[in-house]
């Protein structure tokens, strides 16, 4: 188990670290299976686990993959990710969130024993990369995958915590998030063929920035 | 089977219908069908005879009943608004990509998402399981991001993608603390319930609860539009059309506050109120504070109103914070606010429609160009901040009250230095509008009509909120004195 | 009690009416006259039955609302103060009807505001119940903001209305935070349940300047008096007359109500009322100097007249505090029968201002002239009224400040420091100011009616019609008439009204101070009559070969023009250059450099001081400071993100990584 | 009764105080000057004939003379004579004694605009700021003779100085007289603050306002402003005479002599003093309302 983790954290370095598109699609979906696997060894082969696993592998591993590859394939953006932080500079600020998460997991272990810590550490850090993606990550497709990379650990602290909310309940957080990031794809799609670009810095369109300073009201 | 059930199942069943359905007027009566339906369902839970009992899903206390009434009322009226008004057709709908076909119907779109948009927020609203209310705030987010995207243009556009981005981002944050509060919870409890939890509240561990509220706090205050996550609410209810915005204002943003309140008991419960307060208090003085920053200068007021949107947000919350008597100020303010922000929404819709433009340098003259929105124009400005006799005057200055009463003088001479400071920036928009230009403008010479209908909403939702002052039903004023018992305040 | 909500309902009904009556010519204005006469009349029945009753008719009225019961409570303060809304309601609604006659707007709405505003005014007055004062209160600046924006063509008019508005919800701001300190320190909304006993002197003072603050606004005091000079020209004339007679009243009245009975810090509140009613008199008066438009000059003689008040009334604390009774009781008096007066003889101005404006369609002063062979009815009211406010015998303002200045001469008599530097105060300032009236009021009334016009081109004069005369004329006695009935408003509602507030004066000093008023107007009355009996004597008798188709004495001087008249700035000029630090004035003027004389341009803007140097500096740097921080919503979704991440760190720093 | 005929006494001799004050002044110029009786026989001259007003006047015009007759001699049924009684007498007369002369005031000023000529609105607007300056002052020096007599009535107040409040408050009293005799000065235009006899120069201030006037109204007008002069020099003579006398003759000997040689003094200061600047004529007549403030100031410290 703890080796998943530690897969999946290294999946975020890599994340972070890439610069190729398809490459951050693949390592997404790889996490989407991680996951899957990672439930049916955190909760035992019942058969509402296996159904969430199941589930959760086809959807996030393949499904979602599939959908922002298309989307990815139909648009005419650049294969690269345009990043605001150069990608040694991402992969050191990721060393950086993954400190701030194990930290955090220190504090809160102190307060009852945890399921499982290096996972919870892990599953913050997926959070944190997620976050960090959506920051720093111009198009809207990376934003998209950084998104799902955040989704992915919000479900592994869930795993991590052993928190079992009922299934029915699970699977419908599980086809939410579904929806979510099919909505995204689909307006990509709209955006590239409105904008003709996916980049979302010059998506700014809508502001309250007043250029001249100390205007007076009449 | 539970009655409760209907609330949300019915406009499901009506959105797939919806889909079905070819003829725009026959979606356009199954809207307005399951409103009413809806609406009967709503004020029957009101009846003290009809008594729900709850089962480990959905619940119909106070708190539920009073946010369900919001949602209800304010869609009865844009069902109605929707029947008489006619948005333009978005120009560019046929120029959608090919390979999404159902995308390209637009009206189809709109009406199916506008019923599943009231399914989802009556799940929010009645859920008593924190993982089902979680799924239905999604759900909210998720069928409303094609209402706002309804008009397809670049802006629309990116506003949609905005709100979609940020508030999914925000709820996944919430459901990470949804986890550390099961996390809370004693081994072997099961019930994941705000019911449950706050009666074994002294069994759950603290810490653990204080981190869960953080998450939730930061997840649903981005969609309830707190600042500093406000960010996304002035985009999407500026770009959307005039009745998605209202719902959106009017009804979405308190589902989101539910959320919070809904864990807000559990921490109540758990003698952690203090820590709650302090926080709440700063979250609603920023709110009031950013709104009343972006209020001054606007020249857009379709987005005035989205920043008056977050200033109101600001005022519930901080009426959390300062507790007793706020309490029920705040309650009253939800609702008082739903209406008022809705009817105003609706009557910029008006106003949009006669101009073409959401600026106010544009849409000047309605004195005379637009009398019967004009007015109703004004009267929703005095409503929405506060004057006297509306009833947000009473909500409002119950709520400086109880501030005074529990000594926070700083904090009442804050609220009350930016409620001003609101009033001033949205006064000086609304002069500009209602009167007239200083230079001739070519608008002179249209002669504008208005549809009398369109109109009629907007006035039956202020109506609402001048009548509360003076008159309250009586299960009316119990629901909303239970609901303020529930959350430890005190009522008049 | 009935009555009164019989005078509201019928008053509200009115405007109802006339909103609705559509595009009749006659019916929204005969509604609205109609529905203010009987109003008033039931209003006087009221007032009158009250104080002939002696305080047992005040009654109670409850009304539920959410917030609970809330009572209105008829009490001699209240029955007093409604008693210049309900002389000037239907007197303004008849001066409206022909004012309005000639826009071609529809006048409905401007009727049910009208209304709106008299009924609000009412209601405020016997509000017994923080909650129904303040919706009172709203409404009242509602409807007067939608009366002043009648001419919303202007941008003049627009921002008068927005200022008017903004002033007075920052004042309102104020006043909730006022009340609900009262209300949550009570736990009741009832104004009989609050007191300032069991508080400190200095949170008593706070409490006292959030009220200044709030009620000081709408009365025009010094530094808050801004908005005035703005709204009230904006506003028709008849409105005009009823924001500056009544409607800034009801910031006296609030500040009267909550302050002047109560004895916890009353010395302060005294001083402060004292010197501040000075600083806004002279400055106001200074101000209305400089001014270049009619009704701005009214406006500013309004802040003026609201100083004077308050001079009044902080002597009379004062001295009560020293155990003065008499002169106590000669200032309040002089103070409440200056809020009638002033109410009566200011909506006469206004009223001949509105005049103008009906007949050559201009205010500026250095246009205007010789408009009393025009509209002559106009230009005598005017100067009556001019009279009355200089304090001049035998019209009614005189009655009052002859209270007040006798206040302050027996005050002197048992003096000792504090009552001398006080009664100096009163006194002096009292003098300069009426002297610097008398300036101002025969340059307005002088220029504007008296000599020829001022412009090249002679206006042309519209007649008036017969009901702005015949409200004007009105007035005009009201102004003799309440000078002659002052005794006995005094020995009817005196005793009463002292013992609102707080000082139980014995009856035989009301009594004396009856039988002063009675001496001084046989006195100034039979003055009256000397005059008129050797002017008819004089015109019957003895003018025989007089003549009068001569041209004025020109000095030698060939061409004489009207331009060279002494125009209204030169008039004021002398005065004004000895207070030259005290108003804003902005000369526009390039200096000629040329050797030969070319086209110049001098323009003058008059703007108002304490706007200048007080108000507007703080606005306008926090303007600047703020406005950069408007790029936080630059429309960057990445940093919208960040947001989001760092309140969610921030705040986990603060709860949870400190503790 | 006897007031009213001490009253008469002064109304009749009012226009002799102008021929006095130029005899001085013809005296030190080293002229024979007009007859003391001149004004008498102006106004008699002026009565016999017709007025003439210009086109452009209203009823002010005529209306005018008449008030300002009628305020000023109604004015002296308040003030003290040679009994230091008044014919009428109330608490705080004072201010209806002010306020009568603000009336004068206004109908000159406004009769002044009447006639729309630059000259006569120059005059009024000078009078007006005088006299706004001349209030004050007035009232300050009043103050402090309320508070030296502790009496509120103009009959009270002189009957209460006394030679023994003179030794009381010697210095005080001097200075009410010095701030009193500057309004003087100023209320009735003059030297050094106007020049009388000037018509057409720029200093003018009284005389340039009657300038459109003639016959009948020109003469009450003439006789109103000795009136005003007499009236204002009677309150000085009262308060530097303290002394009562049994005798109603002996009385109004004394204060007719003291009216008189009052009329000497200014003659002499009109023919010593030259016209001040019109822009320092504020900054005396603020010094002068000092001078009460001061005098009260005494007299509260030695209390």
């Amino acid at each position: 188990m703890n080796n998943i983790a530690a897969m999946l954290a290294l999946s975020c370095l890599f994340f972070l670290g890439s610069g190729r598109l398809r490459l951050s699609i693949r390592m997404a979906s790889f996490q989407g299976v991680l996951l899957g696997i990672l439930a049916l060894v955190a909760g035992g082969l019942k058969p509402s686990i296996i159904v969430l696993a199941v589930s959760s592998i086809v959807l996030k591993g393949i499904l979602l993959p599939w959908l922002l590859r298309r989307a990815m394939n139909s648009t005419c953006a650049r294969r690269e990710i345009e990043p605001f932080v150069s990608f040694s500079a991402s992969v050191l600020s990721g060393l950086a969130l993954l400190a701030l998460a194990q930290w955090l997991v220190n504090r809160t272990e102190l307060l009852t024993p945890i399921f499982s810590p290096v996972m919870l550490t892990s599953a913050y850090f997926m959070v944190f990369t997620g976050l960090f993606i959506l920051v720093t990550r111009k198009k809207a497709i990376t934003q998209t995958l950084g998104f799902l990379v955040m989704e992915n650990g919000v479900y592994c602290a869930g795993l991590s915590l052993g928190s079992e909310l009922s299934m029915l309940i699970e699977l419908g957080i599980l086809l939410d998030i579904f929806v979510g990031i099919f909505l995204m794809g689909i307006m990509i799609f709209h955006i590239d063929s409105e904008f003709e670009h996916i980049d979302t810095d010059k998506f700014n369109d809508l502001s309250d920035v007043i250029l001249q300073t100390g205007g007076e009201k009449e | 089977m539970n009655i409760l059930y209907l609330l949300p199942g019915l406009p499901f069943v009506f959105g797939i219908a919806s889909f079905l359905v070819s003829a725009e007027a026959t979606r356009r009566l199954l809207l307005i069908i399951s409103a009413v339906i809806h609406l009967i369902l709503t004020l029957s839970l009101f009846m003290p005879e009809v008594v729900v009992e709850p089962d480990s899903w959905l619940i119909a206390d106070a708190l539920s009943r009073l946010f369900l009434l919001c949602v209800s009322l304010l869609f009865m009226a844009l069902a109605f608004y929707h029947q008489f008004s006619s948005e333009q057709t978005p120009g560019n709908a046929n120029a959608m990509p090919q390979k999404m076909q159902f995308f390209r119907q637009p009206e189809k779109v709109f009406a199916a998402s506008l019923q599943f948009f009231l399914a989802a927020m009556s799940l929010a609203v009645l859920s008593r399981h924190f993982g089902l209310q979680w799924i239905g705030i999604e759900a909210t987010t998720l069928a409303s991001t094609p209402l706002i995207y309804y008009k397809r243009s670049r802006h629309s556009l990116e506003a949609a993608w905005k709100y979609l981005v940020i508030c999914s981002v925000g709820i996944s944050l919430a459901l990470l603390g949804l986890f550390f509060l099961a996390m809370a919870m004693p081994a072997g409890h099961h019930d994941f319930s705000s019911e449950s939890l706050s009666f074994y509240a002294t069994y759950l561990n603290p810490q653990w609860l204080k981190i869960a509220f953080l998450f939730i706090l930061v997840g649903y205050g981005t969609k309830m539009g707190l600042a500093p996550m406000h960010t996304w609410l002035p985009d999407a209810h500026g770009e959307a059309p005039a009745l998605v915005s209202a719902l959106l204002s009017g009804a979405l943003l308190n589902c989101a506050f539910l959320g919070i309140l809904r864990v807000f008991q559990v921490i109540q419960a758990a003698g952690l109120t203090i820590f709650a307060d302090e926080i709440f208090i700063v979250a609603g003085l920023l709110s009031m504070a950013t709104a009343s920053l972006f209020i001054f200068h606007q020249s857009d007021y379709k987005r005035m109103l989205a920043y008056s949107s977050v200033e109101h947000m600001g005022i519930l919350i901080l009426g959390m914070g300062i507790g007793g008597l706020a309490i029920f100020a705040a309650m009253l303010h939800v609702v008082c606010h739903s209406v008022v922000k809705a009817g105003l929404f609706l009557c910029s819709g008006n106003i949009l429609k006669a101009f073409g433009s959401r600026k106010c340098d544009v849409a000047t003259d309605l004195k005379r160009r637009l009398p019967v929105n004009g007015a109703l124009w004004v009267t929703g400005f005095l409503a929405i901040t506060g004057a006297p006799p509306f009833a947000t005057f009473l909500s409002e200055f119950l709520l400086l009250k109880a501030a005074l009463d529990s000594n926070k003088m700083l904090v009442a001479f804050l609220y009350v230095l930016l409620l001003s400071a609101v009033f001033v920036g949205m006064l000086g928009i609304v002069i500009k509008m209602y009167s007239a230009p200083s230079q001739q403008s070519e608008l002179d010479k249209i002669a504008f009509k208005e549809e009398i209908f369109t109109a009629v909403p907007a006035a039956f939702l202020f109506a609402i909120a001048l009548l509360l002052t003076f008159y309250a039903p009586d299960s009316f004023m119990a629901v909303l004195k239970d609901a303020t018992t529930s959350l430890g305040g005190k009522t008049l | 009690m009935d009555l009164f909500i019989y005078a509201i309902v019928i008053i509200v009904t009115g405007g109802f009416l006339s909103s609705l009556s559509g595009r009749n010519a006659i019916l929204p204005s005969v509604f609205a006259i109609g529905s203010n006469l009987f109003g008033a009349i039931l209003v006087f029945i009221l007032v009158f039955r009250h104080f002939a009753a002696d305080q047992s008719f005040a009654g109670n009225y409850d009304l539920f609302l959410l917030s609970g019961p809330v009572t209105f409570r008829i009490d001699s303060l209240s029955a007093f103060f409604m008693i210049p809304c309900a002389i000037l309601a239907p007197i303004g609604a008849l001066f409206g009807r022909g004012y309005l006659s000639h826009s071609k707007e529809r006048t409905n709405n401007h009727w049910f505001f009208y209304n709106l505003l008299v009924a609000s005014m009412l209601s405020l007055f016997v509000a017994g119940n923080a909650i129904l004062f303040l919706i009172s209160w709203e409404f009242m600046t509602v409807a007067a903001f939608m009366l002043t924006l009648h001419d919303d063509r202007l941008s003049s008019s627009k921002n008068a209305a927005w200022l008017f508005f903004a002033a007075s919800h920052l004042s309102t701001g104020f006043l909730f935070l006022f009340f609900a300190f009262l209300a949550s320190k009570s736990g009741s909304f009832d104004f009989n349940s609050f007191s300032y006993t069991g508080l400190g002197s200095r949170s008593v003072l706070i409490l006292f300047l959030l009220s200044l603050t709030g009620f000081g606004t709408k009365a025009g005091f010094f530094p808050f008096h801004v908005w005035l000079p703005e709204a009230h020209p904006a506003a028709p004339s008849h409105v005009s007359a009823l924001m500056s007679g009544v409607m800034i009243k009801t910031g006296i009245y609030g500040l009267v109500r909550f302050w002047v009975p109560t004895s916890s810090v009353s010395e302060m509140i005294g001083w402060i009322f004292l010197v501040g009613g000075l600083i806004s008199g002279l400055f106001a008066i200074i101000n209305a100097l400089a001014c270049d438009e009619i009704k701005k000059v009214l406006a500013y003689s309004s802040v003026e007249n609201a100083g004077i008040i308050f001079m009044a009334l902080g002597a009379g604390m004062l001295a009560r505090e020293w155990q003065m009774p008499t002169v106590s009781a000669f200032a309040f008096i002089g103070a409440l029968l200056h809020v009638l007066n002033h109410a009566i003889f200011k909506g006469l101005l206004f009223m001949g201002a509105g005049s103008l404006l009906f007949a050559c369609d201009t205010g500026k002063l250095d246009r205007l002239g010789g408009l009393m062979k025009r509209i002559p009815v106009a230009g005598t009211c005017f100067v009556i009224a001019s009279m009355a406010i200089s304090a001049l015998p035998p019209f009614n303002g005189f009655i009052s400040e002859f209270l007040i200045f006798s206040a302050g001469l027996r005050s002197i008599v048992s003096a000792s420091q504090s009552v001398a530097f006080m009664s100096v105060i009163l006194l002096c300032g009292l003098a300069l100011i009426g002297g610097l009236v008398l300036i101002c009021f025969t340059r307005i009334a002088g220029l504007v009616f008296l000599g020829e016009t001022r412009s090249r081109e002679v206006p042309e004069v519209v007649a008036l019609p017969a009901g702005m005369k015949w409200s004007m004329i009105i007035l005009a006695l009201f102004c003799l008439g309440a000078a002659l009935a002052s005794p006995w408003i005094v020995s009817l509602s005196a005793e009463s009204l002292l013992s609102r507030l707080s000082l139980s004066e014995q009856a035989s000093e009301l009594d004396s101070i009856s039988r002063l008023l009675l001496k001084v107007n046989l006195f100034s009355l039979s003055l009256l009559v000397t005059v008129m009996i050797f002017y008819l004597i004089r015109k019957k008798v003895f003018s025989g070969g007089d003549r009068s188709d001569l041209p004025t004495w020109d000095c030698g001087f060939a061409k004489p023009d009207n331009r060279m008249q002494y125009s209204a700035s030169s008039f004021s000029r002398p005065a004004l250059e000895l207070f030259s630090g005290v108003k804003a004035q902005e000369v526009k003027f390039s200096e000629i450099k040329a050797y030969y004389p070319v086209k110049e341009r001098l323009k003058v803007e008059q703007g108002d001081g304490a706007m200048k140097y007080i108000i507007s500096p703080p606005i306008r740097w926090l303007d600047r400071l703020l406005l950069p921080l408007r790029a936080l919503q630059h429309g960057r979704l990445h940093s919208y993100i960040a947001y989001l991440a760092i309140t969610l760190l921030a705040l986990l720093i603060w709860k949870v990584g400190l503790s | 009764m006897k007031n009213m005929i001490f009253m008469l006494f002064v109304l009749l001799l009012a226009p002799i105080m102008p021929g006095i004050i130029n005899k001085v002044k013809a005296f030190f110029a080293g002229k024979k000057g007009l007859p003391v009786m001149q004004l008498y026989f102006d106004i008699f001259r002026l009565l016999r004939k017709k007025s003439n007003y210009s086109k452009t006047t209203t009823w002010l015009t005529r209306i005018a003379p008449h008030s300002v007759f009628a305020a000023t001699v109604f004015l002296c049924l308040l003030i003290p004579f040679a009994g230091k009684e008044s014919v009428v007498s109330f608490n705080a007369d004072f201010i209806l004694a002010v306020y009568l002369l603000a009336l004068v005031r206004f109908f000159l000023i406004m009769a002044a605009i009447d006639a729309g000529s630059s000259f006569e609105g120059m005059g009024a607007s000078r009078e007006a700021f005088y006299g706004a300056l001349a209030e004050p002052a007035f009232f300050s020096g009043l103050l402090a003779l309320i508070f030296a007599t502790g009496n509120l009535g103009f009959s009270d107040v002189f009957n209460g100085v006394t030679p023994s409040l003179w030794l009381q408050y010697p210095a005080p009293l001097a200075l009410v007289v010095c701030c009193w005799f500057i309004v003087l000065l100023v209320e009735n235009s003059r030297i050094p603050f106007d020049d009388p006899n000037t018509h057409l120069e720029l200093t003018m201030i009284h005389e340039v306002m009657i300038l459109d006037y003639s016959g009948k109204d020109l003469a009450m007008l003439e006789y109103s402003a000795a009136l005003k002069l007499t009236v204002f020099a009677s309150l000085l003579v009262n308060l530097l005479l303290p002394w009562q006398f049994a005798s109603s003759l002996m009385a109004a000997a004394v204060f007719t002599f003291g009216l008189l040689l009052l009329a000497v003094v200014i003659g002499v200061i009109e023919s010593t003093f030259a016209r001040l600047r019109l822009i320092q004529i504020p900054k005396v007549l603020l010094g002068s309302g000092a001078l009460g403030i001061i005098a009260l100031v005494i007299m509260l410290s030695g209390k």
